[in-house]
């Protein structure tokens, strides 16, 4: 077992467990804390699929940004306690029962697929590289980046329609 | 003269312009205004309609194709008419009584308020231009139309004095009533699309699209045509909401609930002959539910004391009679009766229309009484009227009313005897209602009584010529055997329709004339005893009860009238509103009780909502996945 | 490309003109201006007229299907806005900001319908649904407005990620997001990863348009939103993410077809079922409309199952047909106080031509003939018919037609039938002009439907 | 590595993002829950992105180019996911400033 497998493993189980720990904590900041650490590690597996630009984006956006972001807005409506009433607890069975179920007929579907033999290269490959991404970017996926700014426009001006005191 | 077909367009034309005139105009103009547009556009289509029957009768028969409503793939389906014999001869009626009972309106409704004269108005019209869609149309695309049209129509004028909330109720009622049959014919068009992708008249008619069909397409097809028929004619058991819709103006439930709306089933069924003379089934459940039909109503009607109940549950025992007819394949007799009927049941609706009047409102016969005197026109029309239905010769209901039973003869000498029973009923309840309206003393109060008149002349003229019609309506289809060449509309139809054969000597037919003639006669004399002199039950003293007292007519009483009143008060109490009434509003019950559960699903939590949504998935993944192989 | 571009431009213009324009009647006179002149301008692509030639590299082809729709789309919002743009001063403050937001819609409306890679069909949804969040939640001091915002909000996120999930699939199976590549890909056995991914994208497509078992967020969030809004989302949003799930559907599954139409089927049963029955015992009139728009959806949905030309020419008739009555009725029920069945009593008698307009709009949402409902109606039953041997969920389909004639009846009725002190409500001439013209409208296209179809083909 | 684990790991994540947004009530929560579930999508698209390129180079293709849109598409997620944040955290707040909570089952007023 080379020291990607490790890596691989070791990433994996951080991802998993610290999603759990995310719908699983009673107090809300945990939670983003935790979400924090599996964007981390998510972050990781990019590295080590050599998506480099990727992990940094991934880290700077969600992370840096969005995560700090949710942060934030518990704060400030000091929900840092344990303030979430449970639901019923049949309700939650039921969920936790549906999403497992979703799992593993997806798994059980997709176990023997006609792709199951490839690797997916890790550690070599440049096409993660900002170079060759910002090339592409920029050349044949100019129109969707271009239209992507009216989805941020919108988004702004939601946000001020929203927020905007009356 | 080809050129009047080129225009047929016209006829639906302009009683569609003068909807429009009276609809958008109808608080700017003059009644005077209204009532000249409303009739005057009849007028002109019932000009054109004699001249293209004219026409159609020299042997032109006309295909008129304007555009294509639908073109998808190999369907086409375009707005076209089929002007020929039989649609010439339903334009008649149509504009004929229709322009009739416009006139009439113009002074039944005089006292509504002129925005809601101009209402009326435009609905009446509006409804003459989807009938005359309804039998033009080319294809059934076309004709569905114009039958979704009529109901509509008949919808809004059922429920034109809407302050009162029963004749709301009627009017949805037969709306909805009037939507089963609808639905059934829909799925009949769409069963020809799958089959044929065609539903011109003219192509589905084709003996190679007819080879396309095997029996149990036909049998189908055909069955649900006739549901469709059933929903719009008023037959068992989708009659009830025709005596409910009596809530309308009675030009109305002339015009629509006797004349022309009702017999569209009657029309479509006769367009349909050749599909119908290859599905002997459907033609032997026709007959059964047409003769139950006609049956039923008849016992019911003999109870009622409403006039207009009176003769709304005679239509819906006529239409039986005419299904009767169709299911023994007597397509020429079905429609020559729903020629004659609509000549003499309009006149009896528009009789009990100008007796309304005269009464101030009141539809109660048990208060009326007498009014021969008063009303003389009304009075002599109506007696033509009820001669004519009760069908004793020479009077137009005694042509095609024979021409029926004799076809059910021909099939079946049972149905012949209940046929015969029924036609006798008929006679009885109609000259039941005649006497006791017309003849003893007058029973209402003393102002009604004062206020008698007879009707303006924009009333009575109607009266007059429907009278005349109705006595001279049937010597278009004098039976072979009085006179040869005498059934003009025999030959007339002789091409289109593929009627049953006859086999009956001419002795036979006599003595079946006479037979129905003479027992007719019997019963209307029966019902003079019974009814001139008609007094409240209640009322009845005990001497009067004496006087009365026949040996014959006691015996009759105790063997007969009663169980068979028994039998009226049953179907109208019990079957009527219990069974058939029922039945729907279960429908509509059940509707709504899935309605209130289904919506609590709609709980309003999030979580549920995605829940629901997870497990659906989770079922269709495993349904691909795991079951489907 | 000439709707697209201009329309993001007309929606940054909006947005200034709330800063430099005080008068809430220039605004609204710069938004209808603009949406006709968006109008022209694609009418004008259509007939071949290109302003900007943009290279997109196959994932954005204006072909004429696209354009029809489009313009369809941006008819009835100029529609829409001559009717209703009054009434959104009403909503809040925002005035400017709210067509801003329709703008950028019809930009996302363009991208839906012209798609050939599914990161543009992605980007077109998000683009549609964000702002819809926001106009969902416009209203901001009502709680039913906030409420349905986030459900809305939530649930459409949640949609998004198995919309997502399904494009990873996919583009695991074949390398590509090109939608005609995925059709070329699929000869021989489907790939396990594309079918799963298919059917995700199946859901969430169906989650866009409302249809069961995913159309729990509409009838809450068309009764939570402002009324202004929940007419334009019902119509022209709604309309358009059709146009993009049968172009998906037909461009890049199409080969798939075995393995979607048993499901296809399935949630148009459902939906008419759900739609129809539920909307039966609605005594609100705005969620009477949001469950018939469920049950509308039932029948467009036909038009996914069909997947033949029949369908594609009858969903836009459906579009025209559907939109324009949804977009009239609304209109007249913003000007009401109150939205029960029992608010429209007596209101034929108040205001006649109202009242008869929105009778022809219930009867072409009912599809009784001599309407443009009947002919679409009629077109997407044949199209179910022509895909195959299946009458039985055609005559279920006329079952569930005939039962929605019951509850739009009942607004007849009440505005007929019934006595009643109607709200006094008052209109200007325009407005009333406008809904007179849309009515004229809906019958000339229930006669003579070709005036549309024509312009697929020349 | 095998793609086979790729597959089993984010659909891991995602089907626990979508336990999460079954079994809690805070809508922040709920809504951190989606993002884990476009994060799981991510990593699926970077791992057959890799893949793909993967095939290409086995194909004998040295200056392949194979698997960048892949990566894009993540890009623009992430694009979208920051502006659904921005507009989502703003319902979030505006609802809690009317009724003090961010419990979804408090989002009852709209139902049947």
């Amino acid at each position: 077992m080379g020291i990607t497998q490790i890596l691989f493993w070791f990433l994996s189980i951080v991802a998993i467990f610290s999603a759990l720990m995310v719908i699983s904590s009673k107090n809300p900041v945990h939670s983003v804390l935790w979400l924090i650490l599996t964007f981390f590690s998510i972050s990781g597996h990019y590295i080590l699929l050599n998506a480099q630009f990727l992990a940094i984006v991934n880290i700077i956006v969600y992370a840096g940004a969005i995560m700090v972001l949710f942060l934030f807005v518990i704060m400030l409506m000091n929900l840092n306690k344990e303030t979430e009433p449970q639901k019923h607890k049949w309700l939650r069975i039921a969920g936790a029962v549906a999403g497992g179920c979703l799992l593993l007929v997806l798994v059980a579907a997709l176990k023997d697929t006609d792709i199951k033999h490839q690797q997916a290269l890790v550690n070599t490959g440049g096409i993660g590289l900002i170079k060759n991404l910002g090339k592409e970017l920029f050349t044949t996926y100019v129109v969707p980046f271009e239209i992507s700014s009216i989805l941020f426009l919108s988004a702004m001006v939601g946000a001020v329609v929203i927020g905007k005191k009356e | 003269m080809q050129n009047v077909l080129q225009i047929v367009y016209l006829i639906p034309l302009l009683p569609l312009i003068g909807f429009l005139i009276n609809g958008l105009g109808r608080k700017h103009l003059s009644k005077s205004m209204i009532s000249a547009v409303g009739c005057g556009s009849i007028l002109i289509s019932f000009a054109l309609s004699i001249w293209v029957f004219l026409q159609v009768k020299g042997g032109n028969v006309h295909n008129a194709h304007y555009f294509d409503f639908i073109s998808v793939g190999k369907l086409k389906i375009p707005f076209e008419f089929k002007i020929d014999q039989l649609s010439s001869l339903f334009l008649l009626i149509i504009t004929g009584v229709g322009f009739l009972i416009h006139l009439y309106s113009t002074s039944y409704m005089k006292e509504e308020k002129n925005e809601h004269f101009g209402r009326y108005f435009s609905y009446l019209n509006l409804f003459i231009f989807s009938m005359l869609l309804l039998v033009m149309g080319g294809n059934f695309v076309v004709m569905f139309i114009g039958w979704e049209g009529v109901g509509l129509c008949s919808y809004l004028l059922i429920g034109f004095w809407f302050k009162k909330h029963e004749y709301n109720k009627a009017a949805s009622k037969a709306f909805i009533m009037n939507r089963i049959g609808d639905l059934a014919f829909l799925i009949a068009i769409f069963w020809l699309i799958t089959k044929l992708s065609t539903v011109s008249f003219d192509e589905v008619f084709t003996a190679a699209n007819l080879a396309k069909l095997s029996t149990l397409d036909i049998t189908v097809i055909t069955m649900l045509l006739f549901v469709g028929a059933t929903g719009k004619s008023a037959q068992i058991p989708l009659y009830t909401w025709l005596p409910d819709a009596m809530a309308g103006p009675t030009p109305v439930s002339a015009l629509i609930h006797a004349a022309t709306m009702v017999t569209a089933g009657i029309y479509m069924i006769a367009r349909s002959n050749i599909l119908y003379s290859l599905a002997p089934f459907p033609m032997d459940i026709i007959a059964y539910i047409g003769l139950a039909t006609a049956l039923l109503a008849a016992t019911i009607a003999l109870k009622q004391n409403d006039i207009k109940k009176v003769l709304a549950y005679s239509t819906v025992s006529q239409l039986g009679f005419m299904f009767l007819a169709l299911g023994c394949g007597a397509y020429t007799a079905a429609v020559f009766h729903v020629m004659t009927h609509a000549f003499f049941k309009a006149l009896l609706f528009l009789g009990s229309g100008s007796v309304i009047h005269a009464m101030g409102g009141e539809q109660d016969i048990r208060n009326m009484g007498g009014l021969s005197k008063k009303l003389k026109i009304t009075f002599i029309t109506f007696l033509i009227g009820c001669i004519a239905i009760a069908g004793i010769p020479p009077f137009s209901g005694f042509f095609s009313k024979d021409a029926i039973l004799l076809s059910a003869f021909i099939k079946n000498p049972v149905l012949y005897g209940v046929a015969l029973f029924a036609a006798l009923l008929t006679a009885f309840y109609m000259f039941r209602l005649l006497f006791i309206t017309f003849s003893g003393k007058f029973r209402g109060t003393h102002e009604q009584e004062h206020h008698l008149h007879e009707s303006p002349p924009a009333m009575t003229i109607p009266l007059i010529v429907l009278a005349i019609l109705a006595i001279i309506g049937g010597f278009v289809g004098i039976p072979e055997v009085f006179m040869t060449g005498g059934d003009k509309l025999g030959q007339f139809y002789l091409q289109l329709l593929l009627n049953t054969e006859h086999t009956v000597s001419p002795a036979t037919e006599y003595m079946l004339m006479g037979l129905s003639t003479g027992l007719v006669i019997a019963m209307i004399i029966f019902a003079w005893f019974k009814f001139r002199n008609y007094q409240r039950s209640e009322a009845t003293g005990f001497g009067k009860v004496l006087e009365n007292k026949w040996y014959v007519d006691e015996l009759y009483d105790a063997a007969i009238v009663k169980p068979i009143k028994k039998a009226g008060t049953f179907f109208s109490q019990v079957f009527d509103k219990k069974v058939i009434d029922g039945m729907v509003n279960g429908v509509g019950r059940l509707l709504q009780y899935g309605s209130r559960q289904l919506r609590l699903v709609q709980s309003g939590q999030v979580g549920n909502y995605i829940l629901l949504m997870v497990i659906s998935m989770v079922l269709i993944f495993v349904i691909q996945f795991f079951l489907r192989k | 490309m000439n709707a697209l571009i201009l329309s993001a431009i007309l929606g940054v213009i909006l947005m200034f003109s709330g800063i430099l324009l005080k008068q809430k009647a220039a605004i609204r006179n710069i938004a209808i201006a603009g949406m006709v002149l968006l109008l022209v301008v694609n009418v004008m692509e259509m007939y071949g007229t290109v302003f900007f030639k943009v290279n997109t590299h196959g994932m954005i082809v204006f072909d004429r299907f696209a354009l029809l729709f489009t313009t369809i789309a941006f008819a009835s919002t100029l529609l829409y806005l001559l009717l209703s743009a009054r009434d959104m001063e009403k909503v809040g403050v925002n005035y400017a900001e709210y067509f801003t937001l329709i703008f950028f819609i019809l930009c996302g409306i363009t991208l839906t319908a012209s798609f050939k890679s599914l990161l543009i069909l992605f980007l077109g949804i998000e683009i549609i649904s964000i702002p819809l969040y926001i106009l969902t939640g416009s209203d901001k001091r009502n709680l039913k407005s906030n409420e349905a915002s986030l459900k809305y909000f939530l649930l459409g996120a949640f949609s998004t990620g198995l919309m997502l999930m399904g494009i990873a699939l996919i583009y695991g199976a074949i390398g590509t997001f090109d939608t005609t590549s995925i059709n070329v890909f699929t000869e021989g056995k489907p790939s396990l990863l594309l079918v799963t991914g298919m059917l995700l994208l199946l859901f969430s497509m169906s989650f866009k348009v409302s249809a069961a078992p995913f159309h729990f967020w509409t009838p809450d969030v068309y009764d939570g939103a402002p009324t202004v809004f929940t007419s334009f989302m019902a119509t022209i949003v709604k309309a358009a993410v059709f146009i993009g799930f049968i172009r998906l559907f037909d461009e890049a599954f199409g080969l798939l077809r075995p393995e979607w139409k048993l499901f296809v089927a399935i949630i148009v049963v459902a939906t008419l079922f759900i739609g129809n029955i539920t909307a039966v015992f609605q005594q609100s009139v705005k969620r009477m409309l949001a469950y018939s728009s469920i049950a509308q959806a039932g029948f467009m949905m036909m038009a996914v199952y069909a997947m033949n030309t029949d369908a594609k020419e009858g969903l836009l008739l459906y579009a025209v047909a559907y939109s324009f009555a949804t977009i009239g009725i609304f209109a007249v029920l913003i000007k009401m106080k109150d939205y029960t069945f029992d608010g429209f009593n007596g209101f034929a008698k108040h205001q006649p031509l109202l009242a008869a307009t929105t009778t022809i709009f219930l009867l072409s949402l009912a599809g009784i003939p001599l309407t443009a409902g009947f002919l679409s109606k009629f077109y997407m039953l044949k199209a179910a018919l022509g895909a195959g041997n299946n009458l039985w969920l055609v005559i279920f389909a006329v079952v569930m037609a005939a039962v929605s004639v019951y509850y739009y009846f009942r607004v007849i009725q009440a505005m007929y039938f019934k006595e009643g002190d109607a709200q006094s409500i008052e209109v200007s001439r325009s407005f009333k002009l406008t809904l007179v013209v849309l009515a004229f409208l809906i019958i000339l296209f229930g006669i003579y439907p070709d005036l549309i179809l024509a312009h697929l083909y020349f | 590595m095998p793609i086979n684990y790729y597959i089993f790991l984010s659909l891991a994540l995602f089907c626990i993002g979508i336990v999460g947004v079954l079994t809690r009530r805070n809508a922040i929560i709920i809504f951190m829950c989606i993002e884990l579930m476009l994060n799981a999508v991510n990593l699926l698209l970077v791992a057959f992105s890799k893949m793909h390129h993967n095939a290409a180079l086995l194909a004998g293709d040295a200056t392949t180019t194979a698997g960048t849109d892949g990566q894009l598409f993540v890009f623009f997620i992430m694009v979208v996911a920051a502006a659904e944040v921005s507009v989502g955290l703003a319902i979030i707040v505006m609802m809690y400033r009317n009724i003090h909570s961010v419990d979804v089952n408090f989002l009852n007023r709209l139902k049947h």
